[in-house]
């Protein structure tokens, strides 16, 4: 276990640094990338801006920029942005975080519950029209562009349905922090949860259904059958357990993924502050330290992500759990 | 006929066929049998002659929407086809349990064993998960796994092959079964784990008085243990009998196929082995009159329809063959088998 | 007519309501706190009622506002004849937001402190001062020990320029010249925020949501008007919201106000519907297409001026919102800016106003140059307006025959982008908006040779226009205004006409600014420097 | 008495698969999957090989063709050292020893048509022309009873015996003398295994070829070898004369896997008296100390538990690795 | 371990096609005489996907809709309004007999803002409206969709043949290759998919590339293509990977390896023909996933520049007016909607058809 643990986090540092690296010199290939003009401000003189590169070290060579920069995002956590100075990139993250967590998980439980009602109810009535039209509607769901979905749904409830006793509860967009107004926290965050949760739905239901058809073709289902179980038993029991280790892992994967900065399309069409926010904001700046360190971020949860779902897959496949 | 009411199970013209794009696939073909209390029939047949679909079909556990089961059986004088779902239900299991070809894969991976076994007890029985672990416990004594309490804490792939299916003859027997279906239960197993499962089974009888109907495609396992046997080719039984009569003398030419086909342990050693020619059939597009006739060696023009069920004392076949001819033929060279091999 | 109805004085005349709060909206956050170095319109404007400096803009509506008026200094100040001296009086008892008092020391530090945090302007508008070019050399040892010089007994602060500057004044009023403590940090102070002396002070400050401005307990009224209490009691600055989203909640009585231009599509709405919530003001502002006369084709002056004629600029205020929001515009000055004179060379019939464009004219023009067929990238900021901008000016240059091609960049970017040779921009589309109102801060700020840095990302002369003509024109003037402010008046208009004609760029239009309020905001003060003033208004 | 020499000859061949390291895997020992293997194969003799599932027995089969690499041990075929000659210095003598595999669903490549499947060999030894090649192609197929038209099919199109002539008839387009066959009869019906065994009887006279024949069916390995090694946990535990380890087992392993055949002789099946053996193979990867069979072993004592037994003969061309053979 | 044989051989039996009716020849023929025409696995597979009701429906509704995209030029403008790459801002049209302009500016209250026409509702100008800069949205619907396409298609191209290559060199020649490809694609899959689209597009769009002779101008219609291409190249290349690392120990090539085919020749004939099943399955659902990857990279500005235009712009641009005419966004979000729809269930059906086994996932 500790040798596993070990060698994970090995990987981890090694896919960090590469990222790391990546982000580095995509940034110094970018033309117009030279935060020294955008730091001194407009039509600053030339002197000015002599200073500010020193003051940044812009004006040294770019392995020990890095390292610099490293040292400053890990060791004395006191990297600021080249945009709004002074702003210490780390907090920055850490202060999104919350944001981007209240709307993955919300809309994950919405999900996960949604997915295995979906994928239940269509691996029961498989071939039937309730399956059909179930299929139909998880892959509409799955070929709605997010961003898309989020507009028309904030034009509705916003705007063109806000008046009616359906939408008057809406809030204006943006976020409010759980532990000042948890009300608030709620009525903001209820339609990005739908919306980002109708892409996965239909994912995880299809998903599901799969591996539920697949796993009740297993002999072992077929002993169950034979043992005298009712039907319910046997697709919860039997066969809802055994699939749902495929199901958390992608649930892992995905969650990972978001929290990371892939919810970032949500983020932005309603106004809430995570990390994918975050991150466009920065890359929009071209403000390398927030860049860098919400991509740290975001790779390192997407392997740690990778990380948990391996135990969690031990943890739910016996069979799995004995490589520990 | 009315039933025999010392029979336990009584099949009368079983008939599974399944809906396919290439028209109806009988995968069980008019199948009757019966089965008396403690004995223990054997089926045999190759691949796909509709073994496994013929027990499953007791069950009611064909889930194939395309499937029609058709026919009468009679167990303990009710007609199973016909219970509803729940009583079917509360007999899985309880008064007919079944065991199945692969031990690897018949039990729920993510379930320890012995939860698997109190799972069903409880179905069945009710009462405290207390007692039926210790009733677990005690069932997995009599199957001789060595030491049951470590192993009910156990999950599946942490078992033997030979252990698995012994956790399932454990599980299939937790209700007292009067009858228990087993499906080739030692196929998977190496001879030496065979023969320990089979010495099981055949105490089956004495230990927990019941019936047991043993698929497999191996004769041999069939003599060691059987009282009866049932051949079955291409979904029908061509021959049936008592256990020592069908391996003493076989009736029909497919029986004595099976059995050439087999190299001997002992005596001598023929040079080349007298087989049958061609291919097991296909279910989707078997020949018109008797399935076996295109690889048969004794075939002959009124083998294009379907041969009547012969008897002969307590035994029955389904050839034209009469006993003389047979008695020429069982014999011979591989008469007008000849052409039929190379083409195969 | 009914265009400036909205902002009319009367509002003025109610009597304010003190208390409450305001909600502000912008998309994202301005960046650092330093008033010294922040140069974003976004903090000018809190940064007006955050800070004072010696002198100010008058805090008042409309042109109003242009004028200049004592405000930490006691008086406007003594100028010797030389103009190279001014001696100002610091106000007494005036306090910081920490409680601490004004004094002339923190004066003098403030100065120091422009040159040592390098300020973005340090080196164009305090250049002048005696010392200045030792501390832009090396900041951290600025004293400016000639330049600023104070008595602290006597309360007397005196400068000393290098040179006559008829805009020092008005340099001095911006809050890049903002009297700090003394014990401010000499360097970017980012988001830790530095105590000032207007009506409200920082509380709390992320840039990447809420900048949050309460009362300063210290402030008493001492001018109203350079400095005038607020009304409301505390001032929440949100961000994070689309203008989309921003409107629709400033609409549904969520927020007040925004500080980015409302959406094209919503303007419909907010005219009709909002109508009572709007303000409309002319700004000191152009868009404008800068033209490298640097780079093929546009080193052919021809070329230039046949964009200028093809340009329908009427077309273009469509793209920003209507007639009503936008007025064509030919030359560099804007209407209603000192010594600004309607000039319209690029148009159907040439004269005082642009009717119509001249796309015979333009196209012989560029037959005449022999450049037709040359590959063309115009670059432009990637928002809404400016991408359809991008995207029009795009198919006028290939109907005038070029092989053209728009390249958004992400805003923030672009402008730094565009200034530099390195990147070869051949046309581009901008904003200049005035830092205070001189003619000088279009003219020669964007189009003097000294503006032109090669290579460098910061060289606001984007078309890289030298004329030494224009260019000993422009200094001329620069030095008669010391003197003779009316006559430089004039020099300037002959100035703007000169460059017009010579199209160095093409000016397409003046933007207004439109200013959404809540139903509840009352008191709309429209300040040519601070915009919506926003200490004036109160809540109902 | 000419001395013949061996065909092959493995001297103390030893194959460990090092299990792969994943992150998540505490490293595991390796297994042993042979251990210490030693005989020769006889010119035109059939050396049937018998063990039960995971002792080893594909295994070594791959060894002997240097299908994988052997870990230690030496190899000779034809007197040639070939243990470790490389892929390429090997071509030339792949063309005499081929294998038959067990699986007759995996080992076609099911995108490619079978007269395609039986060129390649020809193709890669440029034994001819094409239309040598394709000629040798319906030769094989008649060889193994299917018709030449045949070729023109894609494997999917046959049954499991068919396939089974395919792979053999691919083992034989080379012309080898040594085919090592991989149980090539146990996935196949009873009436079709006949066929394939008959098969490569008639194959084995007519073409003059050594087998290596691998099964777990005892039946089937009586009937077609000459000689019998039987495995046990990766090593071999007897080896003798068919007919000599039929009849008289010397190795309690042997013996009761010998006695726990079915037989369909319901009189025999009777009389016999079955030796149940307790428990189940170890696992290769923890094999038990001293001699492999111990801990199944009825007769096993401390010697047993301690040390290993050699292999020794026993008797004339008779193999042991017993301390107290029966 | 388990003797699995029997279990193949009924598995066999009942995915066999059909032999055919046996001869007549006295009843006496063996099957298998009179077999139909050899089928190869591809046909098998095209038959299959053939009589997948729900798979041809979809494949027709997105080839009508492909088709009408890439016959844009041929009759759009017999239909449009305008050009639709060039700004009409001064336009006007006749509907129901009265002029109006494309462009209409509010003429009430403050008079603020132009709205554009919105939709006539007939086939003809403005069908669906005009955009802000006075384009004829069905037009540009069409003509976006050209590109959106183009790039799905290309791109689904460029990942496929990179993520094959990377995916069986890494698989088949394992060792120092595999761990260094393998490595490679570690750090690819942990950057989150959109912040390296980002970061790509970003450095790319204002600065072009250039690769050696590759040599790709910024605002190319390439660099989307080949940034989306690039990103998805570990989803991809992992499952081929393992595809190959599976085939590698599959008693086939062993077979190969016996009979001393040298290696190139049984990666060429044996591995990759293998690999092509799961590569073409993979060939739909990518072009889906692609296809919503340019709608989102495009909508955040960073994919398709203008006066090139694409699905994913066009929503972009009809963001901007959202509220006065939703249709704008609306429209091409239903393209798109609709395109890969079809694309994933036309995807389900190549994979039931080719590689039921592969758990590939869309979106
Ligand atoms: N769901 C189904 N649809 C169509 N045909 C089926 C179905 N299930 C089974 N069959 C066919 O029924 C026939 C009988 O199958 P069954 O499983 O009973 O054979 P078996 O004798 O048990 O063979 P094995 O020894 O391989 O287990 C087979 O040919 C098979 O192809
Ligand atoms: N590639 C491999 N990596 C690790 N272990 C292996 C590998 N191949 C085989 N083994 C192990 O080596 C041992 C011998 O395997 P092998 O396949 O040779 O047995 P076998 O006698 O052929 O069994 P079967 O009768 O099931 O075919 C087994 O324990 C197996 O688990
Ligand atoms: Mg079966
Ligand atoms: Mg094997």
């Amino acid at each position: 276990m500790l040798t596993a643990l070990a060698s994970r986090f090995a990987q981890m540092i090694f896919v960090l640094v590469g990222i790391s690296m990546i982000v580095f010199l995509i940034f110094f290939a970018t033309p117009g990338s030279d935060p020294a003009a955008r730091i001194a401000g407009r039509n600053a003189s030339q002197e000015t801006l002599q200073v500010v590169r020193h003051d940044f070290g812009l004006d040294r060579p770019l392995p020990v920029q890095y390292a610099l920069m490293m040292k400053r995002l890990f060791i004395t956590g006191d990297l600021t942005s080249f945009v709004n100075r002074g702003q210490k990139v780390v907090p920055t993250v850490v202060n999104a975080i919350p944001v981007t967590l209240s709307l993955v998980l919300g809309a994950g439980v919405l999900w996960v519950v949604g997915g295995v009602v979906v994928g239940v109810l269509a691996a029961m009535t498989r071939g039937r029209w309730l399956d059909r039209v179930l299929m139909i509607l998880g892959l509409i769901g799955v070929s709605m562009p997010v961003f898309w979905l989020g507009e028309v749904a904030n034009l509705v409830s916003q705007s063109r349905f806000h008046d009616t006793f359906l939408f008057s509860w809406v809030p204006a967009l943006g976020y409010k922090p759980f532990s000042e107004d948890p009300a608030g926290w709620f009525k903001t965050l209820v339609i990005p949860w739908f919306t980002l949760a109708t892409l996965y739905v239909g994912l995880y239901g299809r998903v599901l259904r799969a591996s539920l058809i697949e796993v009740l073709q297993e002999d072992f289902i077929r002993t169950a059958r034979a043992k005298g179980l009712s039907e319910r038993r046997i697709l919860l029991r039997h066969g809802l357990r055994s699939s749902l280790v495929a199901f958390v892992t992608m649930f892992g994967l995905d969650f990972g993924a978001l929290v990371g900065g892939g919810a970032l399309l949500a983020e932005v069409v309603f106004g809430l502050q995570g990390v994918g926010k975050v991150t466009y904001d920065a890359m929009q700046n071209l403000d390398l330290p927030t860049i860098m360190a919400t991509v740290i971020y975001a790779s390192f949860f997407v392997v740690f992500a990778n990380f948990i779902v391996d135990v969690l897959y031990a943890f739910l496949d016996p069979r799995v759990r004995d490589a520990f | 006929m009315p039933s025999d009411p010392s029979l336990l199970l009584d099949v009368r013209d079983l008939r599974v066929s399944f809906r396919s794009e290439r028209g109806l696939v009988r995968a069980v073909d008019g199948v009757s049998f019966s089965v008396g209390r403690q004995e223990i029939v054997g089926l045999v047949g190759e691949s796909g002659s509709g073994k496994t679909q013929t027990l499953l079909s007791l069950m009611g556990l064909i889930d194939d929407p395309n499937a029609i089961v058709e026919g009468e059986v009679r167990f303990l004088g009710e007609d199973l086809l016909r219970l509803p779902r729940k009583a079917l239900q509360a007999l899985r299991g309880g008064k007919i349990a079944m065991i199945f070809q692969d031990p690897m894969t018949s039990l729920t991976p993510v379930h320890r064993v012995g939860d698997q076994i109190v799972e069903q007890i409880l179905a069945h029985k009710g009462g405290s998960r207390r007692a039926a672990r210790d009733k677990a416990l005690a069932l997995l004594e009599a199957v001789r796994i060595a030491n049951p309490t470590a192993v009910v804490a156990r999950y599946p792939h942490e078992l033997s092959g030979g252990m698995r299916q012994r956790v399932l003859i454990a599980m299939a027997l937790s209700c007292d079964p009067a009858l228990l279906l087993a499906d080739e239960p030692t196929t998977a197993l190496d001879v030496t784990v065979q023969a320990q499962i089979l010495d099981l089974i055949g105490r089956l009888r004495g230990d927990f008085a019941s019936s047991v109907i043993l698929v497999t495609h191996d004769l041999g396992v069939v003599a060691e243990v059987a009282d009866r046997v049932l051949v079955m080719y291409g979904g029908r039984v061509v021959e049936e009998g008592l256990m020592d009569e069908v391996f003493r003398d076989p009736l029909h030419p497919y029986t004595w196929g099976l059995f050439d086909s087999i190299p001997p342990l002992e005596g001598p050693r023929p040079r080349r082995l007298r087989s049958i020619p061609g291919n097991p059939p296909t279910l989707s597009s078997l020949p018109p009159g008797c399935a076996f006739g295109p690889r048969c060696r004794c075939r002959f023009d009124a083998c294009s329809i379907s041969p009547p069920v012969q008897r002969l004392g307590n035994r029955r076949f389904a050839c034209y063959l009469s006993a003389s001819q047979r008695a020429t033929l069982r014999n011979a060279p591989n008469a007008g088998a000849a052409a039929v091999e190379g083409l195969s | 007519g009914g265009l400036w109805a909205a902002s009319g004085p009367a509002a003025q005349a109610e009597e304010g309501k003190r208390g409450g709060s305001l909600r502000l909206l912008a998309r994202a956050g301005g960046g650092t706190l330093d008033p010294h170095i922040n140069y974003t319109a976004q903090y000018f404007q809190t940064n007006f009622i955050l800070y004072d400096g010696l002198v100010g803009f008058k805090k008042a509506n409309g042109k109003d506002g242009n004028a200049i008026v004592a405000d930490l200094a006691e008086a406007l100040p003594t100028v010797s004849d030389d103009g190279k001296t001014y001696t100002f009086t610091l106000r007494k008892g005036v306090r910081f937001s920490n409680g601490q008092p004004v004094t002339t020391g923190d004066v003098v530090a403030s100065f120091q402190r422009i040159f040592k945090v390098s300020s973005p302007t340090a080196g164009t508008f305090y250049n002048g001062i005696l010392g200045a070019d030792h501390c832009l050399a090396e900041p951290a040892g600025c004293t400016l020990a000639e330049g600023v010089s104070a008595d602290p007994a006597s309360g007397t602060i005196v400068i000393k320029l290098a040179a006559a500057d008829a805009e020092f004044l008005q340099k001095l009023s911006l809050p890049h010249a903002a009297i700090l403590p003394a014990d401010a940090p000499a360097k970017d102070v980012g988001t830790d925020a530095i105590p000032g002396t207007g009506p409200y002070k920082i509380e709390s400050y992320d840039p990447n949501t809420r900048l949050r401005l309460v009362r300063n307990p210290y402030f008493k009224e001492w001018s109203k008007d350079a400095q005038p209490d607020g009304y409301v009691d505390e001032i929440n600055y949100d961000f994070g919201l689309t203008e989309e989203a921003a409107i629709t909640a400033i609409q549904n009585g969520q927020a007040d106000w925004m500080f980015d231009p409302p959406p094209p599509d919503r303007l419909p709405e907010l005219g009709t519907k909002y109508a009572k919530q709007v303000h409309l003001n002319l700004l000191a502002a152009m868009w404008y297409a800068p033209m490298n006369v640097n780079l093929a084709p546009f080193n052919d002056e021809r070329v230039r001026k046949a964009v200028n004629y093809a340009v329908d600029r009427g077309a273009l205020t469509k793209l920003f919102g209507g007639a009503n929001l936008a007025t064509p515009a030919c030359q560099i000055l804007p209407p209603d800016f000192p010594s600004y004179e309607a000039y319209c060379p690029y148009t159907q019939a040439p004269g005082a106003k642009w009717s119509k464009p001249d796309l015979e004219k333009a196209k012989a023009l560029v037959k005449d140059s022999g450049t037709a067929g040359q590959k063309v990238t115009v670059i432009v900021e990637d928002n809404a307006v400016a991408r359809s901008i991008g995207v029009y000016l795009q198919g006028v240059l290939a109907q005038l025959g070029y092989d053209a091609s728009v390249k958004p960049i992400s805003q923030n970017i672009q402008f730094t982008y565009i200034q530099n040779t390195a990147n070869a921009v051949q046309i581009s589309v901008s904003q200049w908006y005035q830092d205070y109102p001189a003619a000088s801060n279009f003219l020669n700020v964007l189009f003097s040779c000294g503006s032109f840095h090669p290579g460098s990302d910061s060289s606001i002369n984007m078309s890289g226009f030298c004329d030494k003509t224009i260019d000993a024109q422009i200094t001329e003037a620069l030095v008669t205004a010391t003197k003779d402010p009316a006559k430089a008046a004039t020099q300037w208009t002959a100035i703007d006409k000169a460059i017009t004609d010579k199209a160095p760029v093409a000016v397409l239009f003046t933007p207004k600014q439109v200013t959404f309020l809540s139903a509840r905001v009352k008191g709309f003060v429209f300040n040519n420097q601070t915009k919506w003033l926003i200490s004036q208004s109160w809540v109902e | 008495m000419t001395p013949v020499q061996p065909l092959l000859r493995a001297t103390a061949l030893v194959k460990t698969y090092q299990t792969r390291r994943s992150p998540l895997r505490r490293p595991s020992p390796p297994v042993v999957a042979v251990d210490q293997v030693t005989f020769d194969v006889w010119p035109g003799e059939t050396l049937g090989l018998v063990g039960e599932s995971g002792c080893g027995k594909s295994t070594l089969g791959r060894c002997l063709l240097r299908l994988t690499d052997i870990s230690a041990g030496t190899l000779e075929f034809e007197g040639r050292d070939i243990t470790k000659a490389s892929l390429h210095a090997l071509r030339p003598t792949r063309r005499r020893m081929q294998m038959v595999f067990q699986d007759p669903y995996a080992s076609l490549n099911p995108r490619r048509r079978v007269g395609d499947l039986l060129a390649e060999p020809l193709r890669v030894h440029k034994l001819g022309t094409e239309r040598q090649i394709a000629d040798r192609v319906a030769e094989l197929l008649t060889q193994v009873d299917l018709r030449p038209d045949h070729a023109q099919r894609y494997p999917h199109e046959f049954s499991g015996g068919q396939r089974q002539r395919i792979g053999i008839a691919r083992a034989l387009a080379l012309e080898p003398r040594l085919i090592v066959a991989d149980e090539p009869v146990s996935a196949l019906d009873v009436s079709v295994q006949a066929q394939v065994i008959n098969l490569m009887t008639d194959l084995r006279e007519r073409l003059g070829l050594t087998y290596v024949f691998i099964a777990h069916d005892l039946s089937v390995v009586r009937h077609i070898s000459s000689r019998v090694a039987v495995m046990y946990l990766g090593a071999i535990v007897e080896i003798g004369a068919t007919d000599d380890i039929f009849g008289s087992p010397h190795h309690p392993y042997t013996q009761a896997l010998l006695s726990a055949v079915p037989v369909t002789d319901p009189d025999r099946s009777k009389r016999r008296q079955r030796i149940l053996l307790e428990g189940e193979i170890p696992n290769p990867s923890h094999r038990p100390s001293g001699c492999r069979f111990h801990s199944r072993c009825p007769y096993a004592d401390d010697q047993c538990r301690a040390v290993s037994p050699p292999l020794a003969a026993a008797e004339r061309g008779r193999l042991v690795a017993c301390h107290k053979p029966l | 371990m388990s003797r699995e044989d029997r279990r193949v051989v009924s598995f066999a039996f009942s995915t066999r096609p059909p032999a055919g009716q046996p001869d007549d020849k006295g009843g006496r023929a063996p099957p298998l005489t009179s077999e139909p025409p050899p089928q190869g696995p591809w046909a098998v597979a095209l038959r299959k996907l053939w009589r997948d009701r729900a798979a041809m429906v979809a494949l027709a509704v997105f080839l009508v809709v492909c088709a009408l995209c890439l016959m844009a030029p041929l009759y759009a403008q017999f239909i449009a309004g305008s050009d639709p790459f060039q700004t009409n801002l001064n336009g006007e049209i006749v509907v129901d007999g009265e002029v109006r302009a494309v462009l209409e500016a509010s003429t009430e209250g403050l008079g603020l803002g132009m709205t554009p026409i919105g939709p006539t509702w007939r086939l003809g100008p403005y069908m669906l409206g005009a955009d802000n800069q006075g384009r004829d949205v069905a037009a540009r619907l069409l003509y976006g969709g050209r590109d959106s396409l183009l790039i799905a298609g290309s791109s689904t191209l460029i990942t496929l043949v990179l993520a094959t290559f990377v995916g069986v060199v890494a698989g088949y020649f394992g060792g120092v290759v595999d761990g260094v490809l393998s490595r490679f694609l570690d750090i690819l899959w942990a950057f989150p998919i959109y912040l390296l689209a980002i970061s790509l597009s970003i450095v790319l769009i204002s600065k072009g590339l250039e690769i050696g002779p590759i040599s790709i101008t910024a605002g190319s219609l390439a660099l989307p293509i080949t940034i989306i291409g690039i990103v998805y190249v570990p989803y991809v290349a992992r499952p081929i990977r393992g595809h190959v690392l599976s085939l590698m120990t599959s008693e086939f090539v062993l077979a190969a390896v016996g009979l001393g085919v040298p290696s190139a020749r049984i990666l060429l004939r044996d591995i990759l023909p293998n690999v092509m099943t799961r590569v073409i399955v993979f060939i739909p659902l990518m072009m889906a996933l692609n296809m919503l990857t340019e709608s989102s990279l495009s909508f955040l500005s960073i994919g398709v520049q203008p006066p090139d235009a694409s699905w994913g712009t066009i929503i972009q641009d009809g963001q901007g007016l959202l509220y006065s005419r939703p249709m704008v966004a609306f429209a091409p979000g239903l393209a798109i909607v609709l395109c890969v729809l079809t694309l994933n269930i036309f995807g389900d059906g190549v994979r039931d058809a080719l590689d039921p086994k592969s758990k590939l996932r869309v979106g």
